[in-house]
């Protein structure tokens, strides 16, 4: 197992301190080891729901029900990715360069244009932190890190984990903030490979890396229950 | 029952109509595919409910497909699609991005016969700003808040494999309902099952939960693994080994030709 | 699983709340509302999806409601709700007229979290004409086409009796998904349940199409023959004579009282 | 069993001729029995769905369906009764006199202010045929007969079957036209008996009569299907 991606299961769990409901969307298998982590250090999540899972799952309306159940504020925080990620925490999960005629295209929006707005507390991560996925401005917003006051929106983005530290996002300044590096980083480090301007405070802690019960859980009960959406990276656990 | 060979059944889809196809992990026609790859149905609109995977970027790569519309095209674990990302890039297809609730509200439109359906969010994002066809308009109850209109979408087919059919064509797909929408939502809803099932579902109450009733089902094709080598729940799992494999070949247009003709053959040998 | 005793459950309904009740076909909790007539519940606002009967007509009579929201309000084939007709005519409650589907359309409204959802349909008629609260646009997508918005409906409570709960907290509704649609547009869910089942409905997907998941229910209450004296489909018929009775007898306020207190003193004794 | 109850089933029957889906609504013993009658008569319908029975009710997305369904397209015809129906077709099920203190009031309008409009099909019926009944203006609108060009309305009415006649409606005059007299009754009768103005064609044929084969299917099958949703009614038939 590598150790790194222990480091970061542990890291993102910690997001969930408090959050009862957790929702996890497509392509995260980090995020669903997170929070299967979390429920068994017992920090908060009661109910796990997996898409694309069936014994993750407690939706019996088809696809649509993740998506009513956040409008009807029955999920607490859930977990987004985005090839790149800018300063004002835009998220674009659709292509590079133009849209017509792409560098380099990805899968799509996925349900980020509507979630981001609904969701009281999302949680972007995304491991490669450089320069060319945090960057200054994203080529195509998938979704706005912020909304005008007048927009409907009691969801939005609250922290970004990465490979070198954990931002937390100041809504009000529509920024984000330093809250900690990881052991193998540095404040300058961090400064270097982002491509967007962020606050840093006087103390930037550590982030704390998993003890020996942490590890035990993500190599047992957390592997075998992500194993069912994600069995090749289950596997390298 | 409706029950006709798969060819029978393909034969309706024509060329040029918008078919609603579900996500991966919810039963995908994938026999049915490879026989609309052999009848040479072109032109089609591709609608991913809300997501697709190897099934479009088959009929992507096979140059069949004019327009895809999706929250995400994607080959899940295996990665990214490769045809549909080559043909982005080329400008071969039309794009038309989405995000998953707005597809299903588009389908609930119609399905409720409505000329559109409100969605929250989207506002500020590029999705909204490359979709002219969606509309924003203060809500007539609020005070300054405005909302997005999407239009309804109705699709020429509706395309799936589910578990099973009764004698009567009714069919039964558990909890996942969006094959239902798609159903409700569409002019023709073509389904291949697994298996058949003698009777009636809605003789047992339990079984009846789970039906889709034939009042929406145009044609029934008996397809066992009809969604390999995608996964059946239930019934067999995802063969990984298989879609890896594509994902490797199809990185070019050459290796994309070769693995669909030995994929074609190998399914008329079966 | 959060099983309480009738009286804990019911005792969550506080006096002006709107309570969401189902038709008489499709389970009615009439255990509950007995007990909510012995708590004292008042100025209800009933909330009927889309149409109440006896359930409706007890806590009218009785003088608990302050508005009534429906399609209909009949005892079917017993003839007209006597009490509700008479507080009608009487002007003691505030009647506010709907039509099916609207009450469907908000109820999917607050499902979605949306302000509104258009209906087609209801123009010209007084219905509408009625409705301070329902607006009529210009379709965007159309050229001068009038349609109806609704306002979403957020009940405080659903109140259902259905078949079965399990060990999770998990409800068994079937294909009666008005029940799903009432709990996840409502702010607070009470069931009671005919039958209490042992284990996880997901473990079987067969049962799992027609669960209405623990996520939306905050209490259940096992009470068989829940829905006495209406029909519980698959467990008993509804009990027609004794509902002819309660015709018979609440003609008058006067035979109401005489009839209630028999009901209630019976129900108490059982 | 009552020879003007049979007569009325055959006679409602006979309007759903070509419709194949036919839905019947709450409080509709007789259109209910006709359905069937029509059924078994292989007059077109094939698909009957009784609202609030569990046997003849294939829906299962709950009450919505109907009103779903009827808005694509997928249902051919309907009945719809009134406590009062006038001579535009408009359709009272609410109240007689002022609404808010009114001298009687009905179950309410149930679906018909919606499915009045999407229907192609509506057959209105209404047993007692008095100027009570049928009047020149009803009190309240729970549907209107016809709708300004420019409001969607693939649906209608297409005739009133009374305990005395049968009218055709014509939605561009939107007026009703006689178009056969019961047996028992008259041209002059119905005029005396009606509240509203209708046209008359030179030949008012006489409503046929059921024949034996017809009482015998409204005897047993359609009896025996009606039951589970009217057992009183059909104890009676």
């Amino acid at each position: 197992m590598s150790a790194t991606t222990a480091f970061l299961i542990a890291t993102l769990a910690r997001q969930l301190a408090g959050a009862r409901r957790v929702a996890v969307g497509a392509l995260s298998p980090m995020p669903g080891s997170a929070a299967f982590l979390a429920r068994a250090q017992g920090l908060g999540p009661r109910q796990i729901t997996v898409l694309g899972s069936r014994s993750n799952n407690d939706f019996t309306e088809g696809g649509r029900e993740l998506f009513d159940r956040a409008a009807q504020g029955r999920i607490d925080a859930f977990f987004l990715g985005g090839a790149q990620i800018d300063g004002a925490a835009n998220v674009n999960l659709v292509a590079i360069g133009d849209h017509d005629r792409p560098r380099a295209r990805f899968p799509g929006s996925f349900g980020s244009s509507y979630l981001y707005f609904l969701i009281p507390r999302i949680i972007l991560f995304r491991e490669e932190h450089t320069p060319r996925t945090l960057v200054d401005k994203v080529d195509f917003i998938s979704a706005p890190g912020t909304s005008p006051a007048n927009v409907y929106r009691p969801g939005g983005p609250t922290a970004l984990v990465t490979g070198r530290c954990v931002f937390a996002f100041d809504r009000t300044k529509g920024r984000f903030l330093l809250e900690s590096v990881h052991p193998w980083s540095s404040i300058e480090e961090v400064r270097d490979e982002t491509g967007f301007a962020f606050d840093v405070p006087q103390d930037v802690p550590v982030t704390p890396s998993p003890d020996d019960a942490t590890l035990a859980l993500i190599a047992g009960p957390v592997r075998e229950q992500i194993a069912e959406t994600y069995p090749a990276f289950a596997a390298g656990l | 029952m409706n029950i006709l060979t798969i060819d029978e059944a393909v034969a309706r889809i024509e060329s040029g109509m918008t078919i609603a196809l579900p996500p991966e992990y919810c039963g995908v026609a994938m026999a049915a595919t490879r026989e609309l790859l052999r009848q040479g149905t072109g032109r089609l609109h591709l609608l991913a409910v809300p997501q697709s995977g190897l099934q479009a970027d088959l009929l992507i790569g096979a140059g069949r497909v004019a327009t895809v519309e999706a929250a995400a095209i994607t080959l899940g674990e295996q990665g990214p699609a490769p045809r549909f990302t080559a043909a982005v890039r080329a400008g071969t297809i039309t794009m038309v991005d989405a995000t998953c609730p707005a597809i299903h509200a588009a389908l609930q439109a119609s399905e409720k016969g409505l000329p559109f359906l409100p969605l929250r969010g989207i506002l500020g994002s590029d999705v909204l700003a490359r979709r002219p066809d969606w509309r924003v308009v203060d809500n007539p109850f609020g005070n300054d808040d405005p909302i997005v209109l999407l239009p309804a979408i109705r699709p020429d087919v509706a395309l799936f494999h589910c578990e099973m059919a009764d004698s009567q064509g009714n069919l039964w797909i558990g909890r996942r309902r969006e094959l239902a929408t798609m159903a409700h939502a569409s002019a023709m809803t073509i389904a291949t099952v697994e298996t058949l099932h003698e009777g009636d579902f809605f003789a047992d109450e339990t079984l009846a939960a789970g039906v889709l009733p034939a009042a929406y089902v145009d044609a029934i094709v008996h397809s066992p693994r009809g969604a390999w080598p995608l996964a059946m729940p239930g019934f067999y799992e995802r063969d990984a080994a298989e879609i890896a494999g594509y994902a490797a070949a199809a990185a070019s247009a050459e290796g994309f030709v070769a693995w669909l003709a030995a994929h074609l053959a190998r399914d008329e040998a079966a």
